[in-house]
This record gives structure tokens, C-alpha cells and sequence, in this order.
């Protein structure tokens, strides 16, 4: 495996200067900034396919992320930026990939949906990712290690079969992760209503894995909440579902929202940005804007300065790695 | 600007819809007004309210429940809304929905419809770009449709849906939604003539100037037949090779007679198909006309593919590694250049 | 589809001569003797592959598909003698397809892992048969029949992911379904501990879906239990799951037992038949033994004289099928 | 009596965990006293407790979970109880195991070994006897290898689990486990002189008195392997025919070389697969043989394979409907008797 960046999610957090109201409503900035950015990029033609936003959750990755150490496992979805970001604190080599770029996370193979850095990884497959981060978490535990892991899914990923496949193996096994279940109430354009029956804090239990609930868009709750959460996977080597109940105030993945207006509208005021911004005071909160802004700028810049990817030669990787 | 593919789809399964109540129609984001990752669904919801299951994501079980609605009588049509997603679905069609019928002593029928979207050039990356049918041609029991402009894909649909009693797998191409239908005028498409066997699910063949014989035959289905024209009309205007080009429809069962009628009047044969070569289409297509007509063939089958790699999300990546005309048209070549091995002498 | 026998399995359950009682046994006993025949037709090398004996469960099959009707739905698993013979009372026909002769239920192909009977199907994939279900009570539903469905499943087959995807859409969809989860405690090799966290009726509830348990493997309790929900799911139309807790007197499939003999022997005690038996006056038992002994051999004699399976042509079901 | 198929692959499995820690055994029914169900793995959950993982009936989970254990540093051994289940871990070793090197830029491996019991003739019926390979071949990503008695099965295993940073499907035989290994013994098997590419997962190459041009060139993998070495046998001794025998064991990637190699001599081909015909590797080997020798063809490649039904339980059934040694020396008999067409005059 490779070697380790230096230092983890948590001490970069902690190390960080300035209050923790600060470097959290930095992060999301970031976070935020990075997408807007990256749909203003879409609609000028430099993102091919497609890209999925997680404008209104960003809450949830740096109130979970900010927990794990260094060699912490992190598996997410096709709405990974935030997760990314908060875990990598990388937005140049994220930009370049979604931009198609050489120098991309993954050399552009991957986009966004398909990433690995250091331990953290993404797949664009609903649902198959649960199991892996399983067998991940598993690893680290029978090697003794102290890491764990922490995978994302959403609230429509709970159609999968294959996740109770996971959370069943999870639980007799004693899996150290954290099942981190964003629900923001939509799987594209479906209303949970309409694709989940029961309860998903009661699914968890029925497997014998303790879960919980929360609805918060607040950094800040989030973070409180989360800390013994996954201080106690860490203690108990046993896993936990949480169900953070969220909002996406953006489209599904570019320019797909059909949902009603008017809900959309009554959640911005649930928009985890200016919840926090206003908690800070306004000289701090603009210096944190503007050097978000030269950050992003920063990174769109080089990423779109860099080579596009096209491998010299397509290797067929089974001969690559053929022994 | 004809009928796009997509249209056609969209007026098929209203059509269809309308004819026979036992059609329903099923799979992720069905309903409108967003009706369908890709639009095929449009406007379904609305007109058939009761016969439209928007599902959970849940592949293998919504298939597994229109298999079984499809043995109690009803004809569902179900989408899976891009096909990297059938995988989860491979032992319900494999162990369920194809062997009911045979292993159940031919007592029941199983007239499901699984649609699926394939193929890259969107950008959609590595689990969102694959042409996964290979994995299914040879299933007993499950046949595999592959539509293309030539045929309206409209009608290859109700006849899947109304017609069929077979399970059976209906290919689309993501690319080729937008795509005009391109039907024949005259006999004529284009520049080519084309020729159809009237088969159900038709194989059609184009050929310049008539079936009077030509250079090369090449084989090209779903979203490598626009490829594949293309490149026989470069052929013929930069090498002055003569081209037959011949689209089967229907994959599996796959008739094999007009490719290997073909080939006795051309003698080399070209495959084309988007994903990658090992143990895909076209190594299926070489055999089979090896078995028809081995002693017209003139030099070795040449099979044009993707490389053995995921599809990069990266357009530049991802145009690199997806079979071209350029590609269609250097294997033309190498298929042509290939010393004729009809006039050898002994071998051994 | 296929014309339907008549009567369905209720009606003949009513219309049959004798007390419940009695009858309830002859049936339990045609299963017993069924299999028991059939393990020593094994034996005597007539039988290839394996087979999957119910010895000990029959109480289940009687119990729930005497209240099933003409055109009822039942799809059962690789352990389902007792279920077809319950539904069908047609020992002849199950006797020559595990023999594997012609005049079998499907004419030798399928093994009585994978037969189909009327509105009876099984399939010998674990868990794979319970979306399939759904769908055909969804049929029923859809096509204003008034019948439902019954599925059969073992703890075991909790672990498959499908049947949660299965539960939900029953759920949201409410599907006419009974599915009876009969938890022998075993999988094959594996205790019900190894294999299962948490709780199967908690898991079911956890869909939104009505639930109960019942641990007995008395006839009569379970014919008086099972009466209510076969009805409320006709009645309300929505999915209903029910946990059996009972016990495999034999081993999993042909002679594979590895359980501890101390456990099996203790359950020897709860074996549905005696205990039915001992309700019986005497003279009746022996007249239904004695009947029962002569439709067994009946069965058996007639299937082996039949043909041995070997279709003149294998016809591709794709061209036999194609339109 | 020599050492069987099923022992070298158990005493494989024990030496390779005594060998490496990071070897973790993982599947249904594997504790003992059962110890597995065919018993490949028994003793090992008495000798490594912490180390085998006996799991739920989760084929898609359990593959997953494994597969993440690869990338983690692990060495997964995945049991698939019967090879028929893998359908329901398509998802997993298609869209996930196989793609994650190449898609994350080659930055991690997955050392994921899946076995899988295929194959027939044991009266297990449609959904438990078969050879379910084909649809996993040309997966980018995914190495497929599948054991025969000419080779030592549990040396096979040790280079995949060990040796190998691909995911690897591992197919073994389940009416081969009883059988003995066949070791050559002064360089000969039987009646047959046998050489080996020496590859990691070696080609072996059958022939009477050394490779000195025969009659024709018999590929045959897996279970089909002793039939097609009692099938040349039986040739030699009816027909006079001289058969060549040659029997891959790596299946993805596939090195033709030897198969090219020995049509050279002999100019004849026929194939052997116990899985029904269409899109099998049959024609994938056929397809590559023509790429690399298609002047040293005599006559069309002869596949032998199964019914496209479903495999019967009745024994009587199953027999007829997959391949046997009559099939292959029907099919070579009529591979010989197809006119030589390299003294044709030409086509077209
Ligand atoms: C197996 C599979 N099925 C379908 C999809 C297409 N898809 C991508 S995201 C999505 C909705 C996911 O909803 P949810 O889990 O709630 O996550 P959210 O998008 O709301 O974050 C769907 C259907 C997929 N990527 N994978
Ligand atoms: C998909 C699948 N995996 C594994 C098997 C092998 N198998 C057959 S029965 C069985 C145990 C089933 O246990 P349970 O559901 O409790 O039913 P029981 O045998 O106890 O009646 C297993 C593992 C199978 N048939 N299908
Ligand atoms: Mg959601
Ligand atoms: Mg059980």
C-alpha cells in the first residue's frame, strides 16, 4: 500500500489555526466554492459526462471527516467532493480530474465517482461499495491496526441488497466502520417515500448494529455528534449506522432537478454555509472567503494549465500484473 | 432531422402500452416529469399511471419481480437505467428468468423485457460506460437484441414486448439516442443499398451498388454500425475498397447466414464492436462463419474492439480507448493487405 | 398459463372426509414416508446428485397450505417435498421427476429443487425466488385475481441481499405475500448464530412489514396460527412475514450431518408426527399409515417403471421459443 | 492410487496459510467438522481458527468483503460454494474488484482469489452443475484460471494467492476433485508425450511421440480435459488419427501460442468446453488461432461443447446434453473429413 500522507483528517484539524467555528465553515467554503466552481467549468465545456454536487450536505463530511486519523479508511459515492476535500484538503489534484487532467487524482481515469487517494476511495456503483469498506475495515483490524473505516451512502442506496449483505457480516464479525447514511430525502429524482419503506435506523438494529439519527445541517452539531461516534467504533471495534437527515440544494448530478421548487426554496434556510458564516465574526468569515477564493482559483488554474490525460500506451493491466 | 432513436423508442412503449394492458413498465426514475434517466420513458406515468413502478435501486429484485409478474401473465418492461448496472441483475436473468421455462418442463413462458443502455462516449466513466452484453450472449435460454438506426427501434421493442415469449435482453446505446433513424430511401441508404433478411429482429446488409460482391465484409451492431458505415463510405473514397456492411439485430440466438453469405462474395470479414475483444461478439462471429463458410474466407477474421482496460472518464482517455472509424478502417485494411490464403499452396 | 387442477389445496383440505385431526396427519405422513422412501431409493443407487429432506418440518407445509386456495401462488425452495406434496397431493409425480424419469413433474430436468406445478414453482438459488414471488402476487394483484402468494425461506437465506430488496418493494408496493421463514437454526453446516445478527422478524419490521414468530411444530397449532394471516394478507393485500422456529430431524441435503448428535436427538422430542399421532385414536393412525404405505408404494412402483428422461431432441428453448 | 485433485488443493491451502499470514480463507460451510462442501478446505479452520471466515449466505457481500480485504494488504481465498453462485457476485468482480487497479491509476492491487466448483455430470440439476466461466472472460481486469489434473492444482493455487496481484477466478472441476493426478513420468502421460511453456499457469501440450505434426490439434480445459484425452486415445486406436492435445490453464489472458503453435503442425483445430457453444471460449480460441495461424488452417475449427438447455437433474438427461468423449471424436472425425481447403482453388 502506499505511504501515508502526513498528518491525518483529525490532526490537520487540530493543527489548523484559528477556532474550530473557523476551520469548519473553511472547510465547507471550500467544499462549496470547489463545486461552484467546477459547474461554471461544466457550462463553459471543460467537464465532460456529468458531476454530482453535494451543495447543502457539506455539513456531513467535515462533521464526520474531521474525526478520522491518519490510515483511516474512507469509502464514498458518486457525491464524494465533500468527503474528498475534507479528507484530502487536495482541490487541485480533484479539480484536475474531473477536468480530465494527467496530473488528476487518479490521472483522469476515474472523474470523480472513481477515486483513490491514500485511503480514501470512491465507485460510482450504488450499494457494492458497503461490502468492501466492510472487508477494508476487517483488514485493518486483523492486522492490527488501529484504523477503521467510514463509508457514505445515501438514503435511495438503501434499496441494494447487497448493503445488508454487509451490515450482516458487519455485525457478526465486529467490524470497526461507521455506516454513514446520508439522507437527503431524494435518490435522483425519486422521493424516499417512494423507494423506502420502514426505517432505516430500524434496519440497522435489526442486524444488531447500534444506529442513530440526526437531523442537522449544522457543522458544528454535526461535529459534536459525530466525535463519540466514532470514537466508540474505534473502542467498541463494533460498527454504528448514523443517519444524518439532510438536504441537497442542488440538482442530482448536473442539471436534473425536477423536485418541487418550493421545497427546495424552504430548505435554503437550512443551508449549512450562512448557518455557520453567521457565527463567526464578519472580518474572519471574509478572510476565510477570499482565501478560499485564491485556493480555488488556484487549483481551476493549474488543473486547467495541465496536460490531458492520455496515457501513452493503454497497458492491459492484466499483463501489467501478471506475475 | 428524421425521428431519433429516441423518439421512436418513447412512441414505441406508448404505442405498446396503449395496445395490450398486460405491458407494464419498470425501473429507477421512471416517473415524470423526469421520467427516465434518458427519456425513453417519457410521459408513460402520466398516460398509464397504474402501469409505470418507479423502483428502488435495486436491480437484481426488480428484475426478479417482473420475471415473476412476466410468468403470471403480465409483459413488463423493465429499464435498467444504465447497463453497468445489469451485473446485479446477472442471476436473475441467468439463474432465474432464463432457465424457467426449459427446466420447468417448457410449462411456462417468461416474456420479460430488460432494457439496457450501453456504451460510452458521454464521459460517464468506468461504471457508467460499459457494453456488458458479451457477459450475456450465450445464456441458454436468453435472447440478446442490439438496436440500431436501420431498424426502427420502436418496433424491434414491440415485438420484443408483444411478440416474444423469451426472455430477452433489449441493448440500446446511449450515444445513439439522439441519433436520426436512418431509413432506407430507394433501397438506398446513403450511398449503399441495404438489403434486410425480414427476420423478426431483421439482419441487415448495405452494400454499394448491390450484393454483386465487394472487398470486405464488416460485421457491426448497436452503436458501432454508424462507426462501421462510416468507415466503409472512407473505404471506398480512399482506398476504393469495397465494403459490405451487415448489422445483425438480433445477437443471441445469432443467425449467422447473411454474414457468411456475405462473406462468400467478399472472402475477408472485419467485426466491429464497442467493447472489449477477448471472448466478445465478434470472436462468436468469426467462429460461426468459420463453421458457414470457412473456404470463402480469404485471410483471417480481424476483430475490431476496445482495449482490455475501464472506460476513463477522461474524454481524451476515453476516445483513445473506444473503437473508432479510424480503427474500423485500418482493420479494413489489415484484413485486405493479408496475404490471400485462398491461393496457397499445402500447409503442414 | 397452464389450466388449474381443482380443487385448490383448502377446499380439498375441507372436502376431504375425517377430522382436521386426521387429516393434518395423513398428510404429515405422506410427506414422512415420501422421503423416507425416497432416502432409501437414494441408497439403492436410484436417485443421483442429492436431496433435500423436510423430516421434521412437515408441520410448516400443512400448517400453511391448507388455507391456500385455487390459483394461490407458492414458491418454495430446494427443501421443498413436503410444501409441493401439501399443495399438489400428487406423490406420483414427485417421485418419478427425483427419479428422474419422464413422466416426472418436469419431466426430469428440474430435480425437486427446480420444479414447477400448476401455480407451485421452485428454484434451488437461495433467496432469488422471493423477488420472483412479489412479482407474481404483484400479478395477481395487478391482474384483479383474487389470488396471493407464499414463499418459503430458511434463516439461511437471510443472509442473501435480495430478499430485503424483495421486502421493500413488497412493502411499497403492497404485495398479496406470505413469506414463511422456517428457521431450522441450521444452514446446512452453520448455526443460526454464525450466520445471522440480530433479529428476522425485526428485520422485516423494519420494512414496514407486519411480522411474527411462532416456535412449534404441532400441526394443528400452526394450521389455527397460520388461518389469520393467510387471510389478513388476502384481506389487507399487503406482504406479511412469519418465523417458524422448528427443527431438521435429518441432515441438510444426502447424508452431510455434522450437528451435534445431543442437539438433534433433543429435538426428537418436538417431531410433528408423533405428536400428532398420540391425538389420534389408535385404530384411525393405523388405517391412515396403512393408506398412506400404499400410496407411497403406489408412487414409488409407478416411477420406476416409468421412462427414464431423455428427450428424442434437445430443442434450444430460444428457437422453440422465438416468435 | 496417486494424490486426487481435491487433496493437492487441500494440502495446497494449508501449506499456503502456514506459509503467509495475510492468507484468509473465506466462504460458506468452511468450519469443520464440515469443512467446506466439497471439502477443499477441511482442517483449516482447526489449524487457523482466527483465519477462515465461514460466512452467511451473502455471495455478493462476501466477495466484496473480500475484495476490500485485498486492497487492505490481506490475501483473500474466497470459496463460491457451487461456481452457479458467482452470477450473484458479478456486480463485485465486474464493477468493482476487476476495475479498481486500473481506474485508481494503478494505485492499488487486489490480490483476490475467488474459487469457484464448476461443471456437471454429479446429477445436481440446472442451478448446481454449471460451467459458468465464459461469461466472466474479457473482463478488463480479471484473471480467470482453471485447473486440470496435468498440472499440481494446489501449486496452481499457491502462484495465484500468493504470486498474483490480480484478481483471479480460480476454476476447479467438482467431478475432478475425486480424480488422481497425472504426472508425467518420463515425460509422458499414458501414451502421450507431454510438454509444458512453463508459464506460471503452464500450457501443456499432449502428443504421440513428440511434436512432430499430427492430425489435428484438440484444446480442451478444465473438466473437459480427460475426455479429450481418452477422445485422442480412442482416435488413435479406431481412426489412426493423431491427435495433439493441448490444455490451457490460464484462460484470461489467454496465450495462444502453444494452441497456434501445434495448429501449425497439425492444421486442424477442434475445441472443447463443457458449457453450451455460443460465446464461449470455444470461439474465442478459435478466433485467436485464426489471428496467429489462419494459413496453417486446413479446415474450419470444430467446436464441441453443450446443449444450449438447461443442465437436467435426471442423469439420463444431463449426459445427453453435455459433451463427452463421443462428441469429441465425432467432432474431430469431422474436422478431418472437412475438404483441405489449402488446396482450394480460389474464392469468389
Ligand atoms: C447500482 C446503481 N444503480 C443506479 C445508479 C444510478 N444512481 C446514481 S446516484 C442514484 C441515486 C442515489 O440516491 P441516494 O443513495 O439517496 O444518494 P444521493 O444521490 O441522494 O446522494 C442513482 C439511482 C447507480 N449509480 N448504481
Ligand atoms: C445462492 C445460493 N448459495 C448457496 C446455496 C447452497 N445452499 C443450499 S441450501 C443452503 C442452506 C440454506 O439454509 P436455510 O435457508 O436455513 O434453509 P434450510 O436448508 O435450513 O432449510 C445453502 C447454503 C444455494 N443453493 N444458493
Ligand atoms: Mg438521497
Ligand atoms: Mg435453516
Amino acid at each position: 500500500m502506499e505511504r501515508l500522507h502526513e498528518p491525518g483528517p483529525e490532526e490537520r484539524f487540530l493543527q489548523t489555526p484559528g477556532s474550530r467555528r473557523e476551520k469548519l465553515y473553511r472547510q465547507m467554503r471550500l467544499i462549496r466554492r470547489f463545486e461552484e466552481r467546477l459547474l461554471r467549468q461544466f457550462d463553459e465545456g471543460d467537464v465532460s459526462g456529468t458531476t454530482h454536487a453535494c451543495i447543502g450536505q457539506e455539513a456531513d463530511a467535515v462533521g464526520v471527516i474531521n474525526h478520522l486519523r491518519r490510515g483511516d479508511v474512507v469509502f464514498s459515492n458518486h457525491r464524494c467532493h465533500g468527503h474528498f476535500l475534507a479528507f484530502s484538503d487536495e482541490p487541485k489534484l480533484l479539480a484536475a480530474e474531473v477536468l480530465g487532467r494527467r496530473s488528476g487524482v487518479v490521472g483522469g481515469r476515474g472523474g470523480s465517482q472513481h477515486i483513490c487517494w491514500e485511503s480514501f476511495y470512491s465507485n460510482g456503483i450504488q450499494g457494492g461499495i458497503v461490502p468492501v469498506s466492510v472487508g477494508m475495515a476487517l483488514a485493518e483490524k486483523f492486522s492490527g491496526r488501529q484504523a477503521m473505516a467510514t463509508v457514505f451512502l445515501g438514503d435511495g442506496t438503501f434499496g441494494e441488497g447487497v448493503i445488508y449483505e454487509a451490515f450482516n457480516m458487519a455485525s457478526l464479525w465486529s467490524a470497526p466502520i461507521l455506516f454513514v447514511v446520508e439522507n437527503n430525502r431524494w435518490a435522483q429524482s425519486t422521493p424516499v417515500e417512494k423507494e423506502l419503506a420502514g426505517d432505516m435506523v430500524a434496519r440497522a438494529t435489526s442486524f444488531d448494529i447500534e444506529a442513530g439519527q440526526i437531523a442537522s445541517t449544522d457543522a458544528e452539531e454535526l461535529y459534536d455528534h459525530f466525535q463519540p461516534l466514532v470514537a466508540g467504533v474505534r473502542e467498541s471495534g463494533r460498527p454504528r449506522l448514523e443517519v444524518i437527515d439532510t438536504y441537497r440544494l442542488c440538482h442530482h448530478s448536473k442539471s436534473d432537478d425536477k423536485r418541487p421548487r418550493q421545497e427546495v426554496e424552504e430548505h435554503r434556510k437550512d443551508d449549512p454555509l450562512p448557518k455557520l458564516r453567521a457565527r463567526l465574526d464578519d472580518s474572519a468569515a471574509e478572510t476565510i472567503d477570499e482565501e478560499v477564493e485564491e485556493r480555488i482559483e488556484a487549483a481551476f488554474s493549474w488543473a486547467l494549465e495541465q496536460p490531458m490525460a492520455n496515457d501513452e500506451e493503454l497497458v492491459d493491466p492484466l499483463v501489467e500484473a501478471a506475475p | 432531422m428524421g425521428t431519433s432513436v429516441l423518439k421512436s423508442l418513447n412512441d414505441g412503449l406508448h404505442q405498446i402500452m396503449g395496445d395490450d394492458e398486460r405491458v407494464v413498465v419498470m425501473g429507477e426514475d421512471l416517473l415524470d416529469p423526469y421520467g427516465g434517466a434518458f427519456k425513453v420513458t417519457r410521459g408513460l406515468s402520466t398516460k398509464y399511471p397504474g402501469r409505470v413502478w418507479t423502483t428502488p435501486i435495486s436491480e437484481a429484485g426488480f428484475v426478479g419481480v417482473a420475471s415473476g409478474m412476466a410468468i403470471r401473465g403480465l409483459r413488463p418492461v423493465v429499464e435498467i437505467m444504465f447497463g453497468d448496472f445489469l451485473m446485479l441483475a446477472a442471476d436473475q436473468l441467468v439463474n432465474h428468468a432464463a432457465k424457467f421455462r426449459w427446466m420447468y418442463g417448457d410449462k411456462v413462458d417468461v416474456p420479460l423485457v430488460v432494457r439496457a443502455p450501453m456504451g460510452g462516449r458521454r464521459g460517464y466513466g468506468p461504471t457508467h460506460s460499459q457494453t456488458l452484453e458479451k457477459h450475456f450472449l450465450g445464456v441458454p435460454g436468453l435472447a440478446v437484441v442490439a438496436i440500431h438506426p436501420l431498424v426502427e427501434p420502436g418496433e424491434l421493442l414491440r415485438r420484443a414486448v408483444l411478440e416474444d415469449r423469451r426472455p430477452l435482453l433489449f441493448i440500446e446505446n446511449k450515444k445513439m439516442y439522439a441519433r436520426s433513424l436512418r431509413r432506407a430511401v430507394n433501397g438506398q441508404i446513403g450511398p449503399m443499398e441495404v438489403f434486410s433478411n425480414d427476420a423478426v429482429y431483421p439482419t441487415m446488409t448495405l452494400a454499394f451498388g448491390g450484393l454483386v460482391g465487394g472487398d470486405v465484409t464488416i460485421v457491426a451492431y448497436g452503436g458501432m454500425v454508424e462507426i462501421a458505415v462510416a468507415a466503409a463510405e472512407r473505404l471506398l473514397i480512399e482506398d476504393e475498397i469495397y465494403a459490405e456492411v451487415v448489422v445483425p439485430t438480433e445477437l443471441q440466438p445469432f443467425d449467422v447466414q447473411p454474414v457468411a453469405d456475405s462473406v462468400r462474395r467478399t472472402g475477408r470479414l472485419v467485426t466491429c464492436e464497442e467493447a472489449s475483444r477477448a471472448a466478445g461478439f465478434g470472436a462468436e462471429v468469426s467462429a460461426r462463419v468459420c463453421d458457414e463458410s470457412f473456404d470463402a474466407l480469404r485471410a483471417a477474421p480481424v476483430r475490431v474492439a476496445a482495449h482490455p482496460v475501464p472506460i476513463a472518464n477522461a474524454p481524451t482517455l476515453e476516445q483513445k480507448l473506444l473503437p473508432d472509424i479510424e480503427d474500423v478502417v485500418s482493420a479494413v485494411r489489415m484484413a485486405i493487405e493479408r496475404p490471400d490464403s485462398s491461393i496457397r499452396a499445402g500447409v503442414g
